[in-house]
């Protein structure tokens, strides 16, 4: 099996899938000539067109406005928003507009349509460059959230985006970019969309992540490992619908779960994922379902010193496993 | 007579190869939307209903356009006054009616959006929203795609005067003109955004004149006059068609009915200028225009206001008696299920 | 005191403090000669004249984009959002730059204005007019939220969101503008941001809510009271910052968490609040942290039935209640 | 010569009334901008610094504006690429050198904030953010509650022409132009938006015929030339200052470097295009015309290029060493605090 980076899984299945299904394009900003500037979409300018890769004016809620239309008859979009920080613009098309058309019309309508985001810090990126946007699009039913944190997943996953009847959000830590490599399939291979996936197995505590503290928290599990703590690690990969099964079944036999995840505390992610166990596996608990995230402040600060205080990592983890192992 | 603006924009009379029965036929759409909106207010001031938002005195620039367009090959997505619109285009007065009592049978939404909530794919009547202007961009994605499929469909979308404050609208009539899209945007000013006019809305005098903005032709026109109404529409139809791009329509019309049964008007407007306006109602004046044609008399005004009045009654009673959604209806259709879920 | 209605203490504050403050200003749709469509600024026109209270045009993303400049020059406006679902457009307005302001400039530059958004369901608004706008907001640093269900703490909290340095977001239940009257004192008297306030007390449970909620939350513990289980009632009052204190406080008295929202389940607000529970009351627990909320559907159906189905309210906050006593 | 629109806007000769030694002055600051934003380049290609992102070559249109502003008094809520405009105003090489390498003293953020996210509250310089064309809604608030005031306060809000295409920039000019504010809208047309050039962004040829649609003048002019730069927004200044309201300014310009250190121009134009703006240098022509005008002379400009380099000297190695943020210091400031806490 070929080994690629994310970037890579990105850019070749949306050219495999672009091959296959005509009616798939891309559009958003700088993604023609200049193959966006993450790279993304590079040399697929040159293999399908100004037609089917099409530079976008720069305003988002048009973006997916337009999208929406397009999805609306017979073209399956891939809106790329270049930062995630900047899909705000969108939020109403997307929320309003996208997440409720089929619901609205009563099955009538519908937008099978991939949206596109880099997001996460750690890239002395600031307060617009870093935002982690999730916890606020996995609150609106109707939308499919996706988070994958390797070339597999990345692979997988955005092939069954584009086939999905419905929106999606796909969400791609910009830090995993070119960060880490892996095995990816060649041909039509998928990982279903509501998935989660114990990324490695332990009976002491669960820990669930995504994105790139997914593997800031296998890394912590590592470490853990070392001392005698054997952490079951899951990853999410799908933030919406949540694999409920997965989380429960884990905390179920670990009875202690430590959530982690790059956002904001308050109001993340996992404020969800803690409350949904601790309705459903209170039984279970033998310690207090922990948190691990970035701290409330508005967005992670450009200066080294500040960026890193804002990033969860491998050691915070650990030390927040350690006391709740020793509950 | 319309305003030109940007680029050249010439209005024939297509009007001429309209025969008399297509106009009595516009004439006759015009009137059952009307009478079927009067009949709303009716059953709301009842009590049997919760809300109504009128389309009256829009009627003409609504079926001007709607004959202008191919049925079935065109698409509309409309806004909440276009009753006479989405009829001319396929909808019925059962349809418009069940969606007024929130029955299980509305074809729009299931009883799921409020009344007005147009959505009929049957008629290419995209599913609106509230929020205005949404429609405007998601309008020009529709347009594209028919441009990237080689399709010749063109695309209609309406909003008042008002909502071309939003950046919605910017934003979609930019990406129609850098694409040369098929879009015809339709403004229905009828001066007022519920309380706010015309100038304090924008701080210029015709919405038509922010063509030249977008590289496109912004036609005003007399939108209480159905045959300006048709010609208009129908040269901005074969413009798309052509392929020569969008164009912005500015009709000028007026409601005379409040925002909606929830507003009060008289708080900020003369009775003096709702009653000049109601003597510049659309439906009196094809009225007249067909009669001094000799194309209608008063018998056949009769049997029309008959069948008009007949259907009127049809989808009350129908739309009365036809039962409401079950309470677990709310949980459908939230996602049309994943071919790939295992 | 004077016995008023939410709208009119609303109001009534409103004008008091701009008698006060000649730089408080209000601007939104149909503001001015209309009231507003709710009648919230009804008679304000006629006493301060168009120059404080400004019918805007029909833009939201520029009624708080505006309301920003306007507060970072002297001038200290209410924005009236005419329905919490119009709100999205002016997202990236709020959650990018009014919240942000203080952080991003060091504290040169900051955002004292009030954004106010009727919102909520139960009035037959269906999707677009019923929304429950909460959980994205309470997400964002830098903002604060307040969602009073009171006459008393609707004049409370605005005469202090009216003095805050920072950006507000006033929440105001539609379905209560008129449906409850309350005593309000005259003159300058104060509810502070940040504190949450037991309604009722009791000793079994803590049922935790907020807004329209609160009131069916209330007659559930009457009827709950009736069977012998005393609940007590956490008025949340402002829902961002969480006041932790006095919910923890609470729960560790009852040992038993409801919460209830109106807010799609998933994300909710809820959510947050049960994972501040379980994480930091775990021993006191003896019952699984239970949630009653809106179901996660798209939005709020018109139609009556469904309506109904979507909105909690006291039978079934009472019947989870009952549940959760027998643990 | 500025193309007019809409309404009457004659630029007059302002330069007239500047002396020698502003000129002088005006030279020197777009000279110092161009030093520094040179060095930033070679601390970045040393490695010593994450980003940069370039001002150069729109100079002329910054320092033109700046001298052209009441300073303490009127207000800039700037873009990224106005550095020259920032230290005409009052900030320091020092401030923006700070800033590149994310310590503590920045003025503007305190590090927190990513290099030329210029704010800074003694020159009135409006903390921005990063996503585009948001300064503009908020631009016309600073503006419209200098009018509220009865202050004669005019505010400048700068914005590349491809961040036109948002709807903040379309809901900022209508409300100007309703409320007749002090707002001028600067538009640096570098005619990229990273890689998408300006056909692509929109359908008109320049920003400035966008002035009619919000009936404001929309003024283009060579963005090269401080001295017309300078008269243009004196003309515009003034306006402001009498009550006449808002005007909209498109600078023409070129960005002769690639978008930011993140970009590589070279997949999306020509190097001989490049070249060819590299003759319009406005700080090339600026120095011609104080030659020809004899006010600058070879001695002259040493004394000036030697005390600008001192300060690029000084601000590189007086930011160097200048500590780092302390990592608890992101915690704060969050909220100013509440007067009625308790
Ligand atoms: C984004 C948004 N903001 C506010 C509203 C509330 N609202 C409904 S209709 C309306 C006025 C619309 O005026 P206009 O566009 O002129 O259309 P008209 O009703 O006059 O036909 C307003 C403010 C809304 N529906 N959507
Ligand atoms: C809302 C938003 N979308 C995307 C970006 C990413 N971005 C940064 S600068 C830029 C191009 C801006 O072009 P223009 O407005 O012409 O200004 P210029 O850089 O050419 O001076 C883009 C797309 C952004 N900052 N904000
Ligand atoms: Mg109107
Ligand atoms: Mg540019």
């Amino acid at each position: 099996m070929p080994v690629k980076s994310n970037i890579e899984a990105l850019r070749d299945t949306m050219a495999a899938e672009m091959r296959r299904d005509p009616t798939i394009i891309i559009t958003g900003e700088d993604v023609g000539q200049r193959g966006g500037v993450f790279r993304a979409t590079e040399g697929l300018f040159a293999e399908f067109g100004p037609s089917r890769v099409i530079d976008s004016p720069l305003s988002e809620l048009s973006i997916v406005g337009v999208g929406i239309g397009m999805a609306l008859n017979g073209i399956r979009p891939i809106c790329e928003i270049q930062f995630a920080d900047f899909i705000h613009p969108a939020f109403n098309q997307i929320v309003n507009e996208a997440a409720k058309m089929r619901y609205r019309s009563n099955g009538q309508f519908c937008c099978p349509m991939v949206i596109r985001a880099p997001y996460g810090g750690g890239i002395s990126g600031a307060l617009y460059h870093s935002q982690s946007i999730e916890a606020f699009f996995c609150h609106v039913p109707g939308l499919y959230v996706l988070a994958p944190s390797t070339p597999y997943d990345t692979a997988g996953l955005l092939r069954s985006a584009l086939r999905s009847p419905d929106p999606v959000l796909f969400l791609e830590h910009k830090k995993l970019y070119r960060a880490i490599k892996g095995e990816v399939p060649e041909g039509d291979f998928h990982v279903p969309i509501g998935r989660a996936e114990v990324k490695r197995a332990g009976d002491d505590m669960t820990i669930i992540s995504y994105g790139l503290m997914l593997h800031e928290s296998l890394k912590a599990a590592d470490a853990l490992a070392k001392e005698g703590v054997a952490a079951e690690v899951i990853d999410l990969r799908t933030l919406a619908p949540l694999d409920k099964d997965t989380i429960l079944t884990s905390v179920k036999k670990t009875g202690k779960a430590l959530i982690v995840y790059e956002d904001n505390y308050t109001g993340g992610l996992g404020g969800e994922i803690a409350a949904i166990i601790a309705e459903n596996a209170f039984e279970y608990l033998d310690g207090p379902i922990t948190r691990v995230a970035g701290p409330d402040i508005p967005a992670m600060p450009f200066s080294h010193p500040m960026q890193d205080f804002f990033l969860p990592n491998a050691e915070k983890i650990a030390a927040a496993a350690r006391t709740l192992a020793a509950y | 007579m319309p305003a030109l603006s940007a680029q050249q924009f010439v209005t024939r009379d297509h009007t001429v190869s309209l025969t008399p029965e297509q106009l009595l036929d516009m004439h006759e759409h015009m009137l059952l939307a009307r009478k079927l909106d009067e009949r709303m207010w009716v059953l709301h001031r009842q009590g049997k209903v919760a809300f109504h938002i009128s389309g009256m005195g829009q009627e003409a620039c609504q079926v001007g356009a709607a004959y202008a367009m191919e049925r079935g090959k065109d698409w509309l997505h409309p806004y909440y006054r276009d009753m006479a619109f989405v009829m001319a285009l396929g909808m019925t007065p059962r349809h418009l009616m069940l969606a007024l009592f929130g029955k299980a049978e509305d074809p729009s939404s299931g009883g799921r959006q409020m009344p007005s909530h147009f959505g009929y794919a049957p008629s290419r009547i995209v599913s609106g929203s509230s929020p205005v202007a949404t429609q405007c961009p998601q309008a020009a994605g529709i347009a594209f795609a028919a441009k990237l499929r080689g399709l010749d469909e063109v695309v209609f979308v309406c909003l008042g005067e008002g909502s071309t404050s939003q950046g919605d609208f910017h934003e979609a009539l930019n990406w129609a003109g850098i694409h040369n899209l098929p879009l015809i945007t339709l403004v229905q000013n009828n001066q007022y955004a519920i309380s706010v006019p015309l100038e304090k809305q924008m701080p210029v005098e015709n919405v038509a004149d922010r063509g030249d903005a977008y590289g496109m032709p912004g036609v005003m026109y007399d939108g209480n006059d159905i045959f300006e109404s048709y010609n208009v529409a129908r040269e901005a139809v074969l413009r798309g068609r052509r392929g020569e791009g969008p164009t912005l329509l500015e009709a000028k019309t007026y409601r005379p009915t409040p925002h909606s049964s929830d507003d009060d008007d008289r708080s900020y407007r003369s009775r003096d200028e709702v009653e000049m306006w109601k003597k510049r109602d659309p439906i009196l004046r094809m009225e007249k225009a067909l009669r001094e044609r000799g194309i209608l008399d008063d018998a056949e005004q009769e049997r029309i206001l008959h069948r008009v009045m007949a259907k009127v009654d049809d989808a009350t009673e129908y739309s009365q008696r036809a039962p409401y959604p079950r309470a677990e209806d709310a949980m459908h259709p939230v996602f049309g299920g994943l071919p790939h879920a295992g």
